[in-house]
């Protein structure tokens, strides 16, 4: 039995006996040492407490029982956030140890006190004691900023001295009349008393609120973060912070509900002002600095929620509470490694690969993102908060998130893609050991927290083990890993091939099978390729999970992980940087919709089957839909949503633009799929939102088509192309009728076929011709001839000219209108068809025919591994063509199950439909007879002819000048910009960016009223005190 | 020679420098080939009928005789009811007018048109100015005999001659046609070299390759 | 009594904080701040007087049986102390921190040191 | 369905007559605009002999494989549409070989034809070429609209998209061709109409003196000849089609010559007094005044 | 000005917020569970006279253990801030000495003022005063030294000797109490002794003399490291 007690006496202990040790490097000793026990004696509480099954104890002081003298306790929260301190101050002492040695043992013994005061905070009972506690790290705080070599810091302390001396002010008025009106400073003793003074009680808990940071009251805070040395600032963010939001915690249970309401205010406000205030953050621990105010505001708006979360409180607040801690605590370590003070400068990260992998670590945690606990307690947290009513918090918290995701992967980015700059990275071990235990330290709460959740632990998915374990793998050669891949995926296939209806077996085929033959054309990399199999398998990963998934929560899950892994993998392209940025807010937008969406229709309960969705009813259901819609149609880049798609697709690497542009964007019609399959037709306001849908995808079909057309980079052509063709698809499934449906699998076969095709065709040209723009290419049938091969079947099948499968799209898409209800958004289909021909042709035009140019004329075919899945596909297209049956027979007896009749009838060859008919054999029978007669007929003719080359055309009696000039490519079809050209201003371009640039200004706008000036804040603190007051008696 | 003519050394995608010879890699160096009727008579017969009733004119004027090719065109002459039009590329036209004086200038263009036309190909000239140089006879700028640059078939002479000479001129031609006698495409294939040196004897800026497929 | 004691004590309070706001000299904040805490302590040793009572200790005048009646509430007397304590330490820390920061900018005006903002 | 082997030399029939036909028909339709212009004109044959004479030109070039695949491409597109609908109702003889695929398949069969010809034209590395490719494709795509907009609406009309039933419907009398049953999309069909014959004001793609005749300006000799047998078939095929959805097919061929030759001269007389659309205008113009048409009629039917 | 008027304001409006406390104060008539506590027991419990050392030592001995701590850290605070960035200050411009008198006077009153502190902090638990007031006022006694001999060199060793061995007893004396009696901080490890004596109330004394030797070392360390700073 170890006294909770230690946790006070040792570190004081070792703060008194380093007066006596002369030696800085005993003194070092001497604080580790005392460090380790402290944390030792945290840790063995927490396993009493956790899993040994012991009972919280009260620990008494001076032999007599409280109200009389001061009390502690030791519970289950108490220990862990006492380990969370102590191992904080061990790691960040580890991190520091050279500035501790220099600056001698006065520094260690402030150290040391201030965790034991951190400590003290989170185990006495006693008001008075709180404060005590409170002073002693005020002044450990003041003492540890200096021992940053930052000359700023100087300034910093004193400005937060200052603003410490109002606090405690306050706080001691507060306790002085709480005593005076209770009779008793013992903490339950206030809780149980009959007449609680609420003014005296609004002073100390506005004093601890003040603590935590809260906008606008926290300029002092940004300022210590920003000066201080990383380690203690790590020790102020997660030690502090929590021990503070624990010190809150117990004055709302002493205060009651009533003071909920504030702290839920407080704690929002906070949260949301501090991710937009670091938006516009360009110094790393500033930033980390708002985004740990921020961090702990959430928290605190949780505590607020205390009354409604129950029995998942400790869940929720603590699996966010820990998130911010590992995290926050892990990059501030990492910054003190990272030389110089801009985000960019992180690239120097890249010289360490684990690094990078600890930086999106933290990264993922602190967004919340699977498997780690913020998103468990994301979860029930919108649960309950949907299921109690409480939107506005909801969406002020997923708001808040969205902004905090904004600028930390922003800040990845930076990371992954800026040019290293100067200075590298202070790797000493370390500074190194903190980090790694904070990577071990996130992962093992990720699995402890997937273990108490009341949802499966993300952690025991196959799949996601499977990927994960291309993290350890990664040294590796890429064969290797690619062969493991695709043997994983294949494998996966197999063993689940029995779990699929026949609707979720054409995306099994497309993600997994299609996968592994995507990933065929990944053989063509040499090295190690780090990175990219632990992405991609991520993302097949979440992609395999989610087509199994059946019930909300894994539906969700895998849902984030397919995100998250895909957004790794795009960033990987050589410009992708701000391309994977708007694809990742946008997707997290979207995953956050998809909650508060599930949350809704949860009402309460944890999760559901997906299918139960169904049993929604009116009042919920269509915002239920609108939600799930919008969010899934984020992911199909639908027209409005769709400003992502394009960089993305197009700067991503050759062989993973088909994964995201063939497979991922499956993932969201596969979405929309279930979710219209569940919910039908749903109304809201009178309107129909599958009609609405239908115009949205019937918009997307044209303005993803008519954008496609007027772009000179070819592989941002097929990106948009892709917008054009998911808003097909989303306009067959909106037709919610068996032929719409029908077609829109259609799609999502041929979709993934001539667009991965297509996209490794583009990417081997691209990467031999070391250039993306087509005007810069042309003539390169003869150099290239199997790469053209695959292009013009691939645009032949998209176009929809018969004989290929693109024909059987059309076909069965004019039978499903025939049958639709709503015939005004199908002009807009009509026309989209007919543009689509137009940038196909420039396609293939612009690169393959025309003029070679003279630094291309020495170019070889594209690499033998990507030419193999195009192959592949090649021949898949035309057995498609012929066949379509074998896959879609099946899926037509499925659709009739769950939707009213009108399939097709597959009378031997022929399919017929209730209009029309068509056999694909015999067209391609016909065609084919009819084409060779007549390329024999011209053979002989012919025979004759001479092969001549580029320069040999007519040219009005003149000759070309060069290629160059020569090529028509540039501004392709410029009379359709002429005509139709406002169709395509970059109306949604411009208002995401309004919104985005809005969102900075406005962060830039309000971020001067940190004018630095220590009164200012001080003046802040007592407006944020008056104006909380005002507020509360306000209410 | 021209500079884009010249060879340049240019750097591919991979880094790599090669050379590039225009007039090598840009243009089709064969020299022209003889194509002797090969199918039966009667087969030739019917070829040199359809020759003849299809006479399409590249649209090519040289000089002041173009003025008098377009009144063909109209309803007073009429030249299509004989089967003879206007295409405006040599790919698709069998007989070449050469209307008027021909300056050096326009015979680098000419020449190259008429190397682009196909087998069985006819030259007219049109004018005194093709015959003996005409009123040009001792302009430092003109060619002064036709026939040594391009086999010619038929001249219609006069200065100018009329639209009615023209179409008399069409009769003649088809009748040649039909006759099989008019094979200029093979004499220049044959003499190729005579020709070639007559015409680079006054073209002096020669920045072409030496047949224009 | 009491009354006056704690309206002594928050005007002093509230006079110290208005010297902290307005004051720019480093050292006068500092000394407002003392003055603010003064105000503090006078507010909390007013709260546990209670008229007609005597100090907490027991002797001949205070006999132990006696002694819930006849002394004033020992509690915020103890707590005074460890008040007064608290600021002098941080009082004490302040006037370093305004040497420190006078020897880096040989000035004591706040305004002087804001190069951490926004 | 059973494949009947007679059916091949009924087709190759069909196409035997309609080459003939296009070939005197474009000749003839020549003759008429001579006349408006108070020339003689070609005569009647002319085509038969421009025909022969590209075949028997002897030299040729190509610029590679799908330049000389083009012009199979086109010609393959015209024979196959017009194999894939009847050609007239109520004959076995010519149903030709429809039972591969209904009206649709016709619809899209066209783009064969001309995404061939593009391809062929492209390679032969011509920028005339090219630019009178993106100006067909470019006038097409929105000559297209009203054109899909009117069949739709036909297909709507009669519940279904088989060219049988759809010429079956329509029998028994002049009063029950869609031009009467649904004027709208005949009128909005026939607005497409004229700008997928290539003539004025829709013939900027060609453009003989400007971009000397557009797409193929490197075309010459056989693959020219292949080309003019195409356009002896595509304009009929296409005018099968239009006929057989609004003017009530053809049972005899005389009526089948007359419908034709009938909806071709819709074409001519726009042509013959109209100049030409850039193609912004024309795409303006089909959007502007052949859409909306189609729209009612669809709304409407 | 606006800024001293909107200053004026917010105090203002921090004194509205503050009023309802002034106004709604109403004295205790009897005293309140806590005190009542204090007031019967602690004689019995502890045998402290003074009722409030017994609660500054023992019945809040951990805030007085915090206080104490808060001193310790000031004086390491003070003297981490004043060593940060200092270069070595041998030089500096020479005082004139202090006058005999001066010297003398001081020498002669220091040990006195020392005994008075002492007296203050080992009589704490029966008098008013204790550890806090007695090393306040041996501190003060440094600081006429120092006064008095400017160049003075107090012996920082001997200081921080003083420091860590009072703050280490403290602490194990705090231990001691958890082991041997009630609890942490229980004083009840020694005898209690009888009331109003010298050698009563178990731990106090010592603890409070610890106290004092260390509140005395720190406040001393601080004003000695505050005045090496005139010499810059």
């Amino acid at each position: 039995m170890v006294s909770p007690l230690v946790l006070i006496a040792a570190p004081l202990a070792g703060a008194f006996l380093l007066g006596l040790v002369r030696c800085p490097r005993a003194a070092l000793a001497v604080t580790l040492a005392t460090l380790g026990l402290a944390a030792a004696a945290a840790g063995w509480w927490v396993w009493q407490l956790g899993w040994a099954g012991a009972e919280a104890v009260e620990v008494f002081t001076a032999g007599t029982p409280p109200p009389f003298a001061i009390a502690l306790r030791m519970g289950l929260p108490e220990a862990a956030l006492t380990l969370v301190i102590t191992l904080t101050g061990l790691l960040s002492a580890l991190h520091m140890q050279d500035n501790l040695a220099e600056t001698g043992h006065r520094a260690m013994a402030v150290l040391l006190v201030a965790v034991m005061a951190y400590c003290g905070i989170v185990l006495t009972r006693d008001l008075f004691n709180l404060f005590v506690f409170f002073e002693l790290a005020a002044i450990a705080t003041a003492g540890l900023i200096l021992l940053s070599a930052d000359a700023r810091a100087l300034g910093a302390g004193f400005k937060y001295l200052v603003v410490s001396q109002v606090i405690s002010a306050l706080l001691l008025i507060g306790i002085i009349f709480t005593y005076h009106a209770t009779g008793t400073l013992y903490l339950d003793g206030i809780a149980a008393a009959a007449a609680k003074p609420a003014l005296a009680f609004f002073l100390v808990f506005i004093a601890i609120a003040a603590e935590l940071k809260p906008f606008p009251a926290n300029g002092w805070a940004l300022d210590v973060y920003e000066s201080s040395h990383p380690a203690f600032s790590a020790l102020i963010s997660a030690a502090a912070g929590a021990a503070s939001l624990y010190a809150a915690d117990k004055l709302l249970t002493v205060g009651g509900p009533a003071w909920l309401p504030a702290a839920t205010a407080i704690g929002i406000v906070t949260f949301v002002a501090g991710n937009l205030l670091a938006l516009p953050q360009g110094n790393d621990r500033r930033l980390l600095g708002y985004s740990s105010v921020a961090q702990i505001g959430l928290v605190l708006a949780v505590a607020g929620q205390r009354d409604v979360l129950g029995e998942h409180y400790h869940f929720v607040a603590f699996g966010l509470l820990a998130s911010h801690a590992v995290a926050k605590a892990g990059l501030f370590w990492l910054s003190g490694m990272v030389a110089e003070r801009g985000l960019a400068a992180w690239a120097a990260l890249r010289a360490r690969p684990p690094l990078i992998f600890a930086f999106a670590t933290f990264v993922a945690m602190l967004a919340g993102l699977p498997p780690f606990p913020g998103f468990y307690a994301k979860w029930e947290l919108v649960r309950v908060l949907a299921a109690e009513g409480r939107l506005v918090l909801l969406g002020l918290i997923l708001f808040g998130a969205l902004l905090e995701a904004g600028y930390l992967f922003r800040w990845f980015g930076f990371a992954l893609k800026r040019e290293p700059s100067g200075e590298g990275l202070a790797c000493a071990p370390s500074k190194g050991i903190p980090v790694l235990a904070a990577v071990l330290a996130a992962w093992g709460l990720a699995w402890q927290w997937g273990d108490a959740s009341a949802q499966a632990n993300l952690l025991l998915g196959l799949p996601l083990l499977f990927a994960l374990a291309f993290v350890l793998l990664d040294w590796l050669p890429a064969w290797v890993k690619n062969t493991l891949a695709i043997a994983g995926l294949a494998a996966w296939f197999a063993l689940t091939l029995g779990q699929y209806d026949p609707l979720r077996l054409i995306f099994a085929v497309i993600m997994l099978a299609g996968g592994a033959v995507t990933l065929l054309a990944s053989y063509h990399a040499h090295g190690r390729r780090i990175g990219f199999y632990p992405s991609a398998m991520l993302m097949y990963a979440g992609l395999a999970q989610l087509i199994l998934a059946a019930d909300t929560f894994s539906f969700f899950a895998a849902w984030e992980i397919l995100t998250v892994g895909s957004y790794f993998l795009i960033l990987r392209g050589r410009h992708s940087e701000p391309h994977a940025l708007s694809y990742i807010v946008f997707s997290l937008g979207g995953a956050f919709l998809i909650l508060a969406g599930f949350a809704v229709a949860a009402d309460g309960a944890a999760s559901f089957a997906v299918a139960d969705l169904a049993t929604l009813a009116a009042p919920v259901a269509p915002w239920v839909f609108l939600m799930l819609a919008i969010g899934f149609m984020t992911k199909t880049a639908s027209i409005g949503l769709h400003v992502w798609l394009p960089g993305a697709h197009a700067e991503a690497e050759t062989d993973v633009s088909p994964m995201v542009s063939g497979i991922l964007l499956k993932a969201g019609l596969f979405g929309l799929a279930v979710l219209l399959l569940a919910m039908g037709r749903q109304k809201l306001g009178g309107i129909d939102l599958t009609l609405a849908m239908l115009w949205i995808g019937a918009a997307s079909a044209l303005l993803g088509n008519l954008m496609a057309i007027f772009q000179e980079d070819a592989k941002r052509l097929l990106a948009y192309s892709s917008i054009g063709q998911m808003g097909y698809a989303l306009f067959g499934l909106a037709m919610m009728n068996h032929l719409g449906w029908l077609m829109a699998l259609m799609f999502v076969i041929n979709h993934y076929i001539y667009k991965s095709m297509l996209f490794l065709a583009v990417g081997g040209v691209a990467k031999r011709t070391g250039t993306r723009d087509m005007y810069r290419m042309g003539g390169l049938i003869n150099l290239m001839p199997l790469s053209f091969i695959s292009v013009l079947v691939g645009i032949i099948a998209m176009s929809g000219v018969p004989p290929l499968s693109g024909f059987g799209g059309r076909w069965i898409f004019y039978n499903a209108l025939l049958t639709a209800e709503s015939r005004l958004p199908m002009i807009l289909i009509f026309f989209s068809g007919p543009i689509a021909f137009l940038y196909l042709f420039r396609l293939i035009h612009t690169i393959f025919l025309g003029q070679l140019k003279d630094e291309h004329r020495r170019v070889k075919e594209a690499p033998f591994w990507l030419m193999v899945p195009q192959m592949i596909y090649v021949v898949l297209l035309i057995a498609f063509a012929l066949v379509p049956g074998v896959a879609l027979r099946q899926v037509d007896g499925h659709l009739g199950g769950l939707l009213p009749a009108g399939g097709l009838s597959w009378d031997g060859l022929t399919i017929t439909s209730d209009f029309g008919y068509w056999n694909p054999v015999a067209i391609m029978v016909i065609v084919g007879i009819i084409f060779t007669t007549l390329f024999l007929w011209l053979v002989f003719v012919n025979r004759r002819a001479q092969k001549v080359k580029q320069f040999n055309i007519v040219f009005a009696a003149e000759r070309p000048f060069r290629p160059e000039t020569t090529h028509f490519a540039w501004n392709f079809f410029a009379p359709y910009r002429k005509a139709l050209g406002f169709l395509v201003q970059p109306v949604a371009t411009g208002f995401w960016n309004g919104i985005s640039g809005g969102l900075h200004a406005g962060a830039d706008f309000t971020r001067r009223l940190y004018t630095g000036n220590a009164q200012t804040y001080a003046v802040h603190l007592l407006v944020f005190v008056v104006a909380v007051h005002l507020f509360m008696t306000g209410m | 020679m021209r500079d884009e003519l010249q060879k340049r050394v240019v750097k591919g995608p991979d880094g790599v420098e090669f050379e590039v010879e225009p007039l090598k890699d840009y243009y089709c160096e064969a020299p022209p080939a003889e194509h002797p009727p090969a199918y039966l008579k009667i087969v030739e017969d019917l070829f040199n009928w359809a020759r003849s009733q299809s006479l399409w004119i590249l649209g090519f004027g040289t000089g002041c005789g173009a003025i008098e090719m377009r009144p063909l065109m109209t309803p007073r002459f009429d030249a299509y009811r004989y089967g003879v039009q206007w295409r405006p590329t040599p790919r698709q036209s069998n007989l070449f007018i050469i209307s008027g004086y021909l300056s050096v200038k326009t015979l680098k263009r000419v020449i190259r048109s008429y190397e682009q036309m196909q087998n069985p190909k006819y030259v007219v000239g049109l004018g005194s100015c093709t015959i003996n140089g005409g009123m040009y006879w001792d302009s430092y700028n003109t060619i002064k005999r036709l026939d040594d640059y391009l086999p010619v078939d038929l001249y219609i002479a006069g200065c100018m001659p009329r639209p009615e000479a023209l179409l008399a001129g069409f009769e003649t031609l088809k009748h040649i046609i039909r006759e099989g006698k008019a094979e200029g495409a093979n004499l220049y294939a044959r003499n190729f070299d005579w020709y070639k040196a007559n015409q680079k004897k006054v073209i002096h800026d020669w920045d072409m390759p030496d047949y224009n497929w | 009594m009491a009354h006056i004691a704690l309206a002594t004590g928050f005007l002093l309070f509230l006079i110290g904080l208005y010297g902290a706001l307005t004051n720019r000299n480093l050292l006068r904040m500092i000394v407002a701040f003392t003055v603010a805490d003064a105000g503090i302590n006078v507010v909390i040793v007013a709260v546990g007087h209670m008229r007609g009572r005597t100090a907490p200790i027991l002797d001949g005048a205070v006999p132990a049986a006696e002694a819930a009646s006849r002394i004033i509430d020992p509690v915020p007397q103890a707590l005074v102390l460890t008040a007064i304590v608290i600021g002098v330490g941080i009082t004490a820390l302040m006037l370093a921190y305004a040497y420190k920061l006078y020897e880096a900018r040989r000035s004591l005006d706040i305004g002087k040191f804001m190069e951490l903002k926004w | 369905m059973d494949f009947d082997w007679m059916k091949i030399p009924y087709a190759l029939l069909t196409l035997f007559i309609v080459v003939n036909y296009g070939m005197l028909q474009n000749a003839l339709i020549a003759k008429i605009g001579a006349r408006v212009g108070r020339r003689r004109g070609i005569p009647i044959w002319q085509n038969y002999a421009d025909l022969i004479k590209n075949y028997s030109i002897r030299s040729s070039i190509t610029h590679g494989v799908m330049y000389y695949l083009g012009p199979v491409f086109r010609l393959s597109g015209g024979v196959g549409l017009l194999l894939f609908v009847p050609s007239l109702y109520g004959s076995e003889m010519f149903s030709n070989l429809s039972f591969a695929g209904d009206l649709i398949l016709a619809l899209y069969f066209i783009f064969f034809g001309t995404l061939g010809m593009a391809l062929g034209a492209a390679e032969s590395g011509h920028p005339y070429a090219a630019i009178g490719i993106t100006r067909g494709l470019q006038q097409v795509s929105a000559a297209e609209l009203p054109m899909a907009l009117a069949v739709f609406s036909v297909a709507l009309q009669y519940q279904t998209l088989s060219v049988t039933e759809i010429v079956a419907a329509q029998q028994g009398g002049f009063q029950n061709w869609t031009l009467f049953t649904n004027p709208l999309a005949v009128a909005a069909a026939m607005l497409s109409f004229l700008g997928s014959m290539m003539r004025p004001p829709f013939d900027v793609v060609l453009a003989p003196q400007e971009i000397p005749i557009g797409p193929p300006t490197e075309y010459h000799s056989s693959y020219l000849a292949l080309m003019q047998t195409n356009r002896a078939i595509f304009p009929i095929a296409k005018i099968v089609i239009y006929m057989n959805l609004f003017f009530g097919g053809a049972t005899i061929w005389p009526e089948f010559f007359l419908k034709v030759f009938l909806i071709y001269m819709v074409s001519v007389l726009v042509g013959v007094v109209h100049p030409r659309f850039r193609v912004e205008q024309s795409i303006r113009w089909f959007l502007v005044w052949a859409v909306p048409i189609g729209i009612l009629s669809i709304v409407l039917v | 000005m606006i800024r001293r008027a909107a200053a004026l304001a917010l105090i203002a409006a921090l004194g509205a917020l503050l009023l309802p406390l002034l106004l709604g104060y109403h004295p205790d008539e009897a005293l309140n569970l806590t005190a009542c506590y204090y007031a019967e027991r602690t004689a019995a419990d502890l045998g402290a006279a003074n009722i409030v050392t017994a609660i500054v030592v023992t019945y809040r001995g951990l805030d007085t253990l915090g206080e104490v701590t808060v001193l310790f850290l000031s004086a390491a605070v003070v003297g981490l801030v004043l060593a940060r960035g200092r270069t070595a200050t041998t030089g500096g411009r020479p005082r004139l000495p202090a006058g005999e008198l001066l010297t003398t006077g001081s020498r002669l009153l220091a040990p006195l003022i020392m005994l008075l502190g002492i007296y203050i902090f080992v009589n704490g638990h029966l008098t008013p005063g204790g550890g806090f007031q007695g090393g306040a006022v041996i501190a003060s006694g440094v600081l006429l030294l120092l006064l008095a001999e400017p160049g003075r060199r107090l012996g920082h060793r001997v200081i921080a000797l003083v420091e860590s061995l009072s703050g280490l007893a403290y602490v194990a004396i705090g231990v001691a109490g958890l082991v041997y009696a009630g609890g942490f901080l229980d004083n009840r490890i020694l005898p209690i002794g009888t009331l109003g004596e010298l050698a009563s109330a178990g731990a106090i004394p010592v603890i409070y003399s610890l106290i004092g030797l260390k509140v005395g070392a720190e406040f001393s360390s601080m004003l000695a490291n505050l005045s090496e700073t005139e010499e810059l």
